[in-house]
């Protein structure tokens, strides 16, 4: 296969810059393409070339095959990444690549097939030998058809959309009487997110972990995979923290689960990075869940403990390369990653989109940020809103946490509200120091999670809040009164005199 | 050297926030002489360029971070968040004069966030129970459902399916 | 030895926040110390207290002993981290500590005095049978005794200062007219840097490598090397670029070379973090220069090919601690570091302290940066032009090229002028990314290395001058009748109207 | 729309820096027809935050920078930095009828940057020679020796030995 010369970013946000930060390495020229509601967003500009591909609603903008296809077209570009969500797993789009001599820098169509849909995936485990969670392999025709399997396999059952991932259209049900609104809003999410609106219904495990092992293939059959991420911090089903190698896992169990999940994507001839998600039980038997058909969020965790540029590795496995090794690596000490969302999480993680005025981002030894966003940014209200990905690295999992939490002390973003500080808790938490947390552990621990008060810390707010009221009436008493006050202004606009002495 | 002014501040974190006071005077040079719980504070207090202050009290470096919203002020340092409704005596004296009556068993359900209203359950006039889905409001793709807190009439409905919404748009008004 | 329980930090600027960020890991309380003109420097408000020292020259603060104890005292700090520069290589400083019952985190004030006079260390070395370049050992009483010493060993001969390094009080001399000039200045700097103007005469050995081992050693005999470090990009004898490993080095170089830094380490009774500068002609033999009894800045390059975090050792061993492990590690992949610097390499490296407007600092993949501004802070005048050193890691010495390139590439700080550009063109020069490049490198290459125009680039540069005068004229217009072209401002300000459609 | 307006600009980065003639012109909502070299640009500007630009040209993009100084306008690209002497039509006739007769014998020695003189090694009415020390500045803990370009005479020193200057200030003047 010829050797990829212009490669265009089919995303968004900290994604597309992600991507776009190894194609700039590898000394690739890159292409964007942008909404009308990102013409200021930072991928536009971060990228060599930049196309407008429609109205901000993703639907009409990232999610139209033939406006991507005609921006590569226009720019001369010769492969396209199409980082994770929007179209990144939709066989119908690899095709359109395909038809139009670009290389997706992707698994195979026939590969997404066979794992995309969620229904057809489980059949095809089941077939290759994989162990799967109870639940239905054929989807519902109404919502009545759904309320008698419920009953056969009992509550609490689990609805996900058939077609994606990522939390949108999936909703746990714990009573008969909750399944007709669960029904209603995971079918309406799963419409709008994957534009299919078919869910299915798996028995909910009690507190299982959630673990998932990293795949990779090429074209010439090698198939290896590079360990596991423990993702069982989730809120709404999302992810929210994750981190390699997973605390509950041994070596042996490593080696089992990375068996299975090589075996799950060779019966699916899959080439490229995919990642085969798995529940783990309190017993630690594990089932087959999913397989992502792409990059996942959490893909730094992995780089950190191995070393590798997974986006570099997909760009050369694309081009026809040879994995460059095929052995098992074991991972080298301990990463962690959080994701830092637009969003307040006391009001049930309502998105908070907004202009962000002042960003300040944790760097030092061993800390990573992968976010999209600058000051003075406007966060859309039409998109996903995780803004940043902040991830650590460590010889060993207590230091990786202890700097996880010094690096959040240190991230600011001023202006919308964040889960910084929850992120903190988290990480603080007994039960996630511990490392024997699963799926239920965010839920539970909630209240908790939010924080609790300090008195010192209080005082010293109280303080800063009345100097702040006095600094404003200040500020305001010279504005009303501007030529008598001039001095009042420029004390606090730019400094002042330096009035500092030692006491 | 200017008057001091008394602040009165609300932990709007606590179940039952009970006012503090807080005298402020400025010495001038950024310096100010803070009174709280008749401890006497001497701070230097530095804005920053992002709008944010440096504060140093007796050693301690506070790094602090604020956000207003009317008369609710966010502060944040040290990685606590804390919100107060701060207020100087001629605004308490203000307030006193137009308390307004804040009827008990009326409901406005408004827009939490920017976004767009994808569904409405209700109808002017109808009865809803208590937890009953009025409104999903659809942002950055994900749909929340909004319910009633009570059970109670619907007497207004302002949102309209197909809608964008501002944040605090009113939705539904439930009596 | 008791436990550290609270940090004074010496210190100010990037290498204060460095320290501070593992104490906060480390979960000890940190202590600021601040001259008048740092009020408003990260630092001060970084730490969990913070104390004035003094007004803004570092002779009135931060080399003010007393004033530095005296902060400790207050703020009830246990142990006192130095930094670089300022008292960090102080023996006096040390026993001040020691007598105010202070942990000082660093060598004892021995190692100090037999390594830290440049001249006396060149003896105690001869005697310990480790390599030394030709040079004086016994300091001059004046410019004539210079002059004669100068023509015995013949030009070109290095000044250098006896108290101190970084580049302070060192000149290069080439013809004897030359002496004079370089006489008066590098006393002059180095009384006024190091308060001592003591200065001594090497040979200039042509076109050195500058190679550095860093050494570690604990209370209880235990020493090892952790590899070397390649410093040969410099100018005025100032490091600019540095790596880990050197590209020129055999593994059987690497053990001899550290085994001889182990020897010096050794022969003063060394303890804690210390490095071991050794110049290497053209044949690869090595000589002695200095030892540096501290940390150094280009310390991140070793910590990306070690896993270690040398600051956490430095307060570990301070504490009593016996090193972690004993044996020499082979460097794991390629580390690279250049030091931002507020400067215009075009005008001989002027300084160019003022306000910076806006900052955007690379990340991502691997990418490190350790800076201590922030948007709106203004660079005094009065202390070092360093404001960030940038260091990535790769698997490979080109990758981490690339790499670097691609980080500075990203790198934005508006206001004042740096020295970002030039360090694209060293990253990028054929001789740096041959990998034999030395010490003669950058004046060599100086023209060059400012940088050549690309007529694509320049065209977009002008079309960009042309707009931007264009919509500044749109914006001085508006603001002289505000009220008739209110629109124009708000379209200026706050951004536009969404009429961005495809095209 | 506005009228076109033509801008003349120099690139400061050449020896012999000949102006080259842009014209703008505003097409609303961000967008610009920029014609240069007779070839025809139609571009769509972003002014961000910081200042800066985000610029799309026929699919091209650049975030860029600026930094102004006088008519000196610095521009900053895909890591190319280009300083321009820029003006509009009507800046270049002002120029025109003022401009001066610079005396080409006559240097000025100004202070590069804000720092402190520590040494004046000259006094008025001394002759230099090329490449003399004339006065030493320190910033940033650098020493730099400022020298005579060309031989002379010391017409005037400014400069003094312990105090501060300005970035430009002037130090010495040689004739």
């Amino acid at each position: 296969m010829a050797r990829i010369k212009k490669v265009l970013v089919a995303n968004r946000g900290e994604i597309a810059i992600r991507v776009m930060r190894t194609c700039r390495e590898l000394g690739l020229p890159t292409v964007a393409v942008f909404s009308e509601a990102d013409r200021s967003a930072l991928h536009t500009r971060f990228a060599d070339e930049a196309y407008c591909v429609g109205p901000a609603p993703s639907r009409e903008s990232y999610l139209v095959i033939d406006n991507i296809i005609d921006a590569a077209r226009r720019s001369g570009a010769d492969a396209i990444h199409p980082g994770y969500g929007f179209l990144s797993e939709n066989p119908t789009f690899v095709r359109a690549c395909e038809k139009a001599g670009l290389t997706f820098i992707g698994p195979p169509a026939s590969a997404m097939d066979a794992m995309g849909d969620k229904v057809r995936a489980r059949t095809n485990m089941m077939k290759a030998g994989v162990p799967v969670v109870p639940g239905t392999t054929a989807p519902f025709a109404n919502v009545e058809e759904a309320r008698t399997y419920a009953k056969s396999i009992g509550y609490p059952v689990m609805l996900k959309a058939s077609g994606g991932g990522g939390g949108k259209g999936m909703r746990r049900v714990d009573r008969e009487e909750d399944l007709d609104s669960a029904w209603r809003t995971a079918r309406s999410e799963a419409m709008s997110a994957f534009n299919n609106d078919t869910v299915y219904m798996e028995k909910f495990l009690d507190q299982p972990h959630h673990i998932e092992i990293q795949v990779f293939a090429d074209m010439h059959g090698n198939c290896i995979h590079l360990n596991e991420r423990e993702c069982s911090a989730q809120r709404r089903n999302q992810k929210v923290v994750e981190e390699a190698p997973s605390p509950i896992i041994s070596v042996e169990m490593r080696k089992a689960m990375g068996e299975v999940a090589v075996k799950a994507a060779k019966a699916v001839g899959y080439v490229g990075a995919g990642t085969i998600e798995f529940l783990v039980d309190a017993k630690r038997n594990f089932y087959f869940l999913e397989m992502n058909t792409r990059l996942q969020v959490e893909h730094p965790v992995t780089e950190w403990t191995t070393g590798i540029d997974l986006v570099a590795w997909q760009i050369h496995v694309a081009q026809g390369g040879v994995l460059p090794f095929v052995r098992p690596v074991q991972p080298r000490g301990h990463a962690i990653e959080v994701r830092v969302y637009a969003e307040d999480p006391a009001t049930n993680f309502m998105p908070s989109p907004g202009k962000i005025d002042s960003v300040r981002v944790p760097s030092g030894p061993y800390v990573r940020d992968d976010s999209g966003v600058y000051p003075g940014y406007t966060v859309p209200n039409v998109y996903d809103p995780m803004i940043s990905k902040l991830s650590v690295w460590a010889p060993t999992r207590m230091e990786a946490i202890l700097r996880m939490k010094r690096a959040l002390s240190e991230y600011s973003l001023k202006g919308i509200t964040t889960n910084l500080r929850y992120l903190e808790h988290i990480v603080s938490h007994p039960e996630f120091m511990k490392g024997d947390y699963d799926t239920g552990f965010l839920p539970r621990e909630h209240q908790k999670l939010l924080g609790e008060k300090n008195e010192k810390l209080t005082k010293a707010s109280l303080i800063a809040a009345a100097v702040y009221a006095h600094q404003r009436g200040e500020k305001q008493a010279a504005s009303i009164a501007p030529a008598a006050a001039a001095g009042t202004v420029s004390t606090w606009r730019t400094g002042r005199p330096n009035s500092w002495k030692r006491s | 050297m200017a008057r001091p002014i008394t602040y009165f501040a609300k932990d709007l974190g606590e179940a039952k926030p009970e006012a503090r006071s807080l005298t402020v005077e400025a010495l001038g040079g950024g310096r100010y002489v803070v009174t709280l719980d008749g401890e006497r504070h001497e701070v230097d207090a530095l804005p920053l360029p992002n709008g944010g202050l440096s504060l140093l009290d007796n050693g301690q470096s506070y790094a602090v971070e604020f956000q207003e919203k009317g008369d609710e002020l966010s502060v944040q340092l040290r990685g606590q968040l804390s919100s107060f409704d701060l207020v100087d005596e001629r605004k308490l004296r203000l307030r006193a004069a137009t308390s307004a009556h804040v009827g008990e068993g009326v409901q406005e359900i408004n827009s939490p966030m920017p976004g767009k209203v994808v569904k409405v359950f209700v109808k002017e006039g109808e009865a809803v129970k208590e937890g009953q889905p009025l409104v999903v409001v659809e942002a950055m793709k994900m749909e929340n459902e909004l319910k009633a807190h009570r059970a109670g009439t619907v007497t207004k409905v302002f949102a309209k399916e197909g809608v964008a919404v501002e944040n605090g748009a009113k939705l539904v008004v439930v009596e």
